[in-house]
């Protein structure tokens, strides 16, 4: 293919490096530990300038727990996208999807016929639901050769609108105890939604960093002409990656279910934009190619935590915006700095 | 289904509320009158039901050919649609500005252009840019939420009180803050913890978690919206907390189903009308067919109509049940 | 050390280190006006880092840089360029969106207050390639239409249009052919007529040979010689870079037995009428088991796109591939992996590695399936694997986590290898297989590649260097304009027998 | 520099062939035509709809003049956006800038002091405030190496902020004659800002395709570390690109004023996406190295007719969303076509 030259080397070859040294400094294993480090830095940061200005009990249970449940649904969704960023992509539907799904399995719940069916229907519909819309993603970008961005784009404003014929754009109130008696009761102190944050990212972990399916998607991000040749099917890879990031929007809209007892279009709005942004602040690469669950997940605990600060503040939405600015930036040079150090060693 | 209320009782509805307002004569059919209707993004219940009773409203009568726009909060967008309508030559513009200053000077042109301009809820910056003017009472909400929470904590100075405000950058939400700020300071009470969500449910749960870890002894909540309301109550069950009641605003039906429960937090609510824009209608078909509100002596329809905000209790819920709203 | 007149640069000491990495070790390198001076040096000796020193790319960690008898530095590439220093890189350096004017011009356009002046840059620049001798590109073609040769071509009229009094070369050859090389050295002969140095940096000594003046030797970062001539016989050269004696080419003097050249009958790979509209048609041959076909030609005559077709990567528009008999199917590279075909293709960097992974996991890309366990990785085994190959390729360094962007780049063409080595293959495709890969590691890739073919492998090697492809094959055939004009036992046929054929074809 | 890894490649290395064959197809003056017949095509398919459906008017003077006139701001903001897409980066900050911008040089204007100054202090003072927003994204980008995508996240959340501090939520009233009378104006029958979108766009395109700062855009975007070697001073470069790019915002602020008599922090909320999208789908590469300011001009009127065409029809607001989610891809797969068949000729 002697056209691949003119796409294939990435835009700066330096400043490649330079992300890459991020991400490996020559060695593995050294440099994760200082990139997580940064991150766990920023985050114990704002524990103590919580405990400061709200006592002890900001790290008490009831805190820690409102800050999971808070984290849990981003997080899922960023688990998704750390794997579609992982492979080069982007997927700016997530939100949307999560809104979709949730209407469509309340919908469902709602029909008297589905009153006394198993909540589990009820959850498989809406991941369903989200791996349908995924599927539809994978398939326009793979196949259809449509630019991640526009197609997920896209998407976005489909998936909202479709989300709003069914509902009506009314609420959609859950009538299903059984999903109640499970989905919004505690579990050793903490409600469902935060354990399935838990295994998502722990399954997340594993398949990306102890799988084929993972090695893929980091070879696909990494350059997908070299994986093609070596007899990796990118496409349908590439398909199943938007699958899978649309079926765990789908779950998130479950967890958004149980966390608001009901279903609305109006559900994940904008998520998108925060989902992204917990997985470039966890060090993953918006090129490709490299990609972290861990650092993704504790991405997704600074922007929860940072907000459970503000309000403990009682700080003005606006003040809350500045502040929260420049902390991103803050936090990525941190991390930057800590990077470049381990480099160094 | 949860929306099927809506379809079987608003129609009743707004029969008798045009019936008492127009009298017999307003509803004879007269020459047909095309109205452009454009609303902001129906990005929530209240708004959708404002659509929607708008609508319903013309679909009732069968001398209004209603345009409606794509709802939006960009302004840029939402005067390209009004300088559409004049294009088009409509009778008339219903317009709920997603921001009335914004969208003044365009209506202003309409008006010059001749056509009847009705503004809704959002208050255009210019007098003369609108016809009839219907408002909704934002501060009168405020005011009458504070006023209930002073009834039921006056006599406690230091009893803590907590906001749950909307979209805290819409000029709307800080005229209710402030009317609820006021009412309270007549009772020596103030806000001592307030966050603000945005109108949606998920933005209303992560607010009031946010709230509830904030504050951990509260004795009233007012929340500025039922539609964020249904969140807000996801959050205060899911924390377990009981020791404050609650007080919402718009008045939804679900909020109202609270209220007629005895054991639920939420004792009154403050009404917002969702039926603004389908009184708007109604004005504009009156006066661009030049007949008037039967029921005033006055022969032209007023310039401003001020809807009133009144609080909802278990004591005169069943009154308002029938014209809530779905959220 | 001894200046005389005539000397225009020295570079002393110079020292370069990298994370992780010590490139230069105390380099020194003494240019004279003039003259051609050759640095010779194994893969990753340090050659590239050296002249990206000299041209301001990198700053060096220590040593200085002496222009015209006084100290200069360049902090900058600027810095370098207008002190006359001008470089052609080894990695590609043009800029695909731009037109190839566009591209020579980069950095100093010929504009009046930021407003390019088109017409003078393309008129300048349909000077220069017709004194490159290739007035058929035009200066408004976008150079993403270019092949890779094309490209070199036009990094060299940017090194020509700048106002230079040392011009520098790394591995200018290694993307063209000997036609093209041919013209390559007239241009040089021109330049250092008018008193230009230049700085030549190339793999294939035979080059040095004719256009050289001097040689300097750099072995792991050092100057291991300086300023020998160019009359220097070829083993004292080996034995100064490598430490070792070979002469890669005789090491695998292709022993044309008739059980080598014949086998037809039992063929791995069979071609036949392969057709791909644009590039070449009505391609056909077979490869025996053990068998070595080389396809020779010209840059351009749609080798690559032939091998790329064979391995799935393209979808011929007429004819059949069959390996040991099953029809591969057509543009599935899955489908031709797993029955066993295994393509190194020519972008290493673009096409063949994923630079920013550790060496083990390049090595493991089209095996890892097989490493693991229901799907899950044994990186244990992967490494082993990875070590094995290693060793087996004397990679260096011999590290399987290092980050391949990081090793040079005839150590990378090894990785390369070392992928299908690991996956073991039925039919091997090589395309350009020693493109810019030293002596040392030349033998070793050819004695490999022997080696692969003993144990049956049929191979089909693509190479721009004739006298590689003579060597190597039993069997030749000679691609020119995309189709195969003669075929015939490598023994029968001299590099200008082949050169003929080329242009006979091309005419035709 | 380090802005440009920020860009999103497409996952499948195919999908990047497709695309730079969009560009090139293989000569650049057939594909142009090509790829710009496949935008212009869309847009007369519009414009047949929007006739069918409602009248000759639609292509009546009146209201070719409305859909410019929406059109004009996106535009404006489009044209920086292009400059730093096809450099590889991307700025998301763009909106809120434009938020921003308008509050600021509004609250100026409603200050007494500044009652009775000229109006071109207040168009000044926005441009400034823009530009000077570009800037930090600039220097965070190019120097503190901070991903585009975070540096501008990051950008629009604070911008957004502190528009809602400077303004106190109040939108800004407009008390400046000079002011209406200049930009409220028609000439020629079209509104100034109309006027305004155009020379930007003109200016815009001598800018990328006749002087040296342009090519070199395209150099950065395209082989930032052949830029560098061939002494462009590529984080320099890269920051005057963003600061460009915000100034513009600042200047669609001044728009945003014009149209509006009000300043407002809600001005501009989500241009981001319509701007990318409108970019994206006039045929510059989100990869970079492509750019194309006609192409840029002819997607953002197709937006600007496709909304328009809806309002005419008063589709159901749930509907439009759903129809506006296909026309992009639709839109993107007929230029896809075209750039192919371009490639085989
Ligand atoms: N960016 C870098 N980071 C770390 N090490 C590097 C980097 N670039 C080069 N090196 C190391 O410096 C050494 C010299 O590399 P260089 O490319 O100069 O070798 P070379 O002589 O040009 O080899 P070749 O003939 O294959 O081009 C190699 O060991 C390589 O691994
Ligand atoms: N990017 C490209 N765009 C259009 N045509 C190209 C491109 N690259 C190569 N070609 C054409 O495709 C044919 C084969 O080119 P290619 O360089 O792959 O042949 P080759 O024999 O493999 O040369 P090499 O020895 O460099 O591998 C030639 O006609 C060439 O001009
Ligand atoms: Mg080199
Ligand atoms: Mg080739």
């Amino acid at each position: 293919m002697s056209g691949t030259p003119s796409a294939t080397p990435p835009p700066v070859e330096s400043a490649r490096v330079e992300e890459a040294a991020l991400e490996t400094g020559g060695r593995f294993a050294s440099s994760g530990l200082w990139r997580n480090l940064g991150l766990v830095i920023a985050l114990v940061l704002l524990c103590v300038v919580g405990i400061i200005t709200s006592g002890p009990d900001f790290v008490g249970g009831n805190n820690i727990v409102t800050i999971l449940r808070y984290a849990a649904i981003i997080g899922v969704l960023s688990i998704g996208m750390t794997f579609v960023i992982t492979a080069g992509g982007i997927d700016l539907s997530v939100g949307s999807v999560l809104g979709l799904a949730s209407v469509w399995a309340t919908t469902l719940a709602t029909q008297t016929i589905a009153a006394n069916t198993h909540w589990i229907v009820m959850v498989t519909t809406a991941v369903l639901v989200g791996a349908a819309c995924g599927l539809v993603n994978g398939v326009l970008i793979a196949y259809g050769k449509v630019v991640a961005f526009i197609a997920t784009l896209a998407m976005l404003v489909a998936a909202r609108g479709l989300a709003e014929i069914i509902s009506g754009k009314r609420n959609q109130n859950l009538e299903n105890n059984g999903f109640e008696a499970f989905w919004r009761d505690d579990f050793l102190g903490m409600q469902t939604i935060v354990w399935v944050f838990a295994v998502v990212a722990v399954l997340g972990w594993v398949l990306l960093n102890r799988t084929t399916f993972g090695r893929r998607t980091i070879a696909v991000g990494g350059n997908a002409e070299a994986a093609r040749l070596a007899g990796i099917k990118v496409r349908a890879h590439t398909t199943w990656l938007y699958v899978l990031c649309g079926a765990l929007a789908g779950l998130a809209g479950v967890m958004m279910i149980a966390r608001t007892t009901t279903g609305s279009s109006t559900h994940g709005t904008l998520y998108e934009l925060d989902v992204i942004a917990a997985v470039v602040v966890g060090g993953t690469l918006l090129i490709g190619g490299r990609g972290t669950i861990v650092g993704t997940v504790l991405g997704v605990l600074i922007f929860a935590t940072l907000s459970n600060v503000f309000t403990q503040n009682n700080l003005s939405i606006s003040v809350q915006s500045v502040a929260k600015g420049a902390i991103i930036v803050l936090a990525v040079l941190l991390q930057q700095q800590l990077a470049a150090r381990s480099r160094k060693t | 289904t949860s929306n099927e209320p809506a379809e079987e009782e608003t129609p009743a509805a707004e029969d008798d509320g045009g019936g008492e307002a127009g009298g017999g004569a307003n509803d004879e059919p007269g020459e047909t009158v095309v109205i452009g209707f454009s609303a902001p993004a129906a990005d929530h219940g209240w708004m959708a039901a404002i659509t929607e009773r708008a609508q319903e409203y013309a679909d009732e009568h069968s001398d209004i050919d209603l345009q409606v726009a794509e709802g939006t909060n960009d302004v840029n967008l939402q005067i390209s649609q009004v300088e559409q309508f004049i294009n088009d030559g409509v009778d008339a513009i219903v317009l709920l500005p997603f921001d009335g200053a914004a969208l003044t000077e365009v209506a202003l042109e309409a008006m010059e252009a001749g056509i009847v301009v009705v503004n809704v809820d959002r208050e255009f910056n210019d007098p003369n840019a609108a016809r009839v003017t219907v408002l909704g009472d934002n501060y009168g909400m405020g005011v009458s939420a504070g006023q209930y929470i002073c009834e039921q904590l006056g006599d406690n100075p230091d009893a803590i009180v907590a906001e749950i405000a909307g979209i805290d950058s819409l000029p709307l939400t800080q005229d209710r803050s402030q009317g609820f700020e006021d009412a309270l300071g007549e009772c020596g009470l103030d806000v001592d913890n307030r966050v603000a969500a945005d109108f949606t449910i998920q933005g209303g749960t992560a607010a009031t978690e946010q709230l509830l870890a904030a504050a951990p002894q509260i004795d009233a909540i007012w929340n500025h919206d039922d539609d964020q309301g249904v969140g807000v109550l996801a959050a205060i069950e899911t924390a377990g907390r009981d020791e404050f009641f609650l007080v919402g605003g718009a008045g939804s039906v679900n909020m109202m189903e609270e209220i007629q429960n005895p054991d639920s937090i939420v004792e009154a609510t403050v009404i917002y009308p969702s039926t603004q824009a389908a009184d708007g209608i109604a004005l504009a078909r009156l006066v661009v067919q030049g007949r008037s509100m039967s029921d005033l002596v006055e022969v032209e329809v007023p310039r401003l109509v001020q809807l009133y905000a009144p609080v909802v209790t278990a004591d005169n819920v069943e009154q308002y049940l029938p014209t809530a709203f779905e959220s | 050390m001894v200046t005389d007149d005539r000397q225009l640069l020295r570079m002393e000491g110079i020292v370069k280190e990298f994370p992780g990495a010590l490139a230069l070790d105390g380099v020194d390198l003494e240019v004279r006006a003039g003259e051609v001076h050759c640095i010779l040096g194994q893969n990753g000796a340090g050659k590239s880092t050296l002249i990206k020193v000299l041209a301001g790319a990198h700053t060096p960690t220590a040593g200085r840089i002496v222009l015209d008898d006084d100290a200069v530095t360049f902090g900058s590439p600027v810095a370098a360029l207008r002190a006359g220093i001008a470089t052609m890189y080894q990695e590609l350096d043009v800029v695909d969106g731009l037109s190839v004017a566009e591209n020579v011009f980069l950095g100093h356009e010929l504009a009046t207050g930021s407003v390019v002046h088109r017409a003078a840059q393309h008129a300048r620049t349909r000077e220069l390639l017709a004194v490159l001798g290739h007035r058929e590109i035009s200066p408004r073609r976008e150079v993403a239409t270019l092949s890779a040769a094309g490209k070199q071509i036009v990094s060299m009229a940017r090194a020509l249009s700048r106002r230079a009094r040392v011009i520098v070369m790394d591995e200018p050859s290694a993307v063209l052919d000997s036609e093209e090389v041919a013209t390559l050295f007239r241009v040089v002969r021109e330049l250092t007529a008018r008193d230009i140095a230049v700085v030549y940096i190339s793999h294939r000594l035979e080059e040095i040979r004719e256009i050289g003046d001097r040689i300097t030797v750099l072995k792991d970062g050092r100057t291991v010689a300086a300023g020998l001539p160019a009359t220097t016989p070829t083993p004292d050269l080996i034995r100064l870079m490598t430490g070792r004696t070979v002469d890669p080419l005789r090491a695998v003097a292709a022993p044309h037995d008739a059980a080598g050249a014949t086998g037809t009958d039992s063929a791995v790979l069979e071609v036949e009428s392969l057709t791909l509209r644009g590039s070449y048609t009505d391609v056909a041959f077979s490869v025996g088991p053990g068998q070595i076909v080389g396809l020779a030609g010209l840059v351009g005559s749609g080798r690559s796109e032939i091998l790329e077709t064979i391995a799935g990567a393209r979808r011929a528009d007429a004819g059949r591939i069959r390996v040991g008999g099953v029809a591969l199917r057509a543009g599935s590279v899955a489908h031709a992996v797993s029955t066993g075909v295994g393509l190194c293709p020519e972008e290493r960097k673009s096409q063949g590695l994923l630079l920013d992974e550790p060496v083990y996991r390049n090595i493991t890309l089209a095996t890892f399936p097989r490493t693991s366990t229901a799907g899950f990785l044994d990186e244990g085994a992967e490494r082993a694997l990875a070590r094995e190959q290693i060793a087996a390729l004397q990679l260096r360094p011999e590290d399987p986590d290092r980050v391949t962007r990081t090793l040079s780049g005839g150590n990378q063409q090894k990785i390369l290898l070392g992928r299908w080595l690991a996956h073991g293959c039925r039919v091997l495709l090589l395309d350009e297989p020693t493109r810019g890969v030293d002596v040392g590691a030349r033998s070793e890739i050819y004695a490999l590649v022997r080696r692969l073919a003993e144990q049956g492998t049929a191979i089909v090697v693509v190479s721009s260097e004739i006298p590689e492809v003579l060597a190597l094959s039993d069997v030749v055939h000679v691609v020119s304009a995309g189709r195969i004009v003669h075929s015939a036992p490598a023994g029968s046929i001299d590099e200008h027998g082949v050169l003929d054929l080329v242009m006979e074809g091309a005419l035709a």
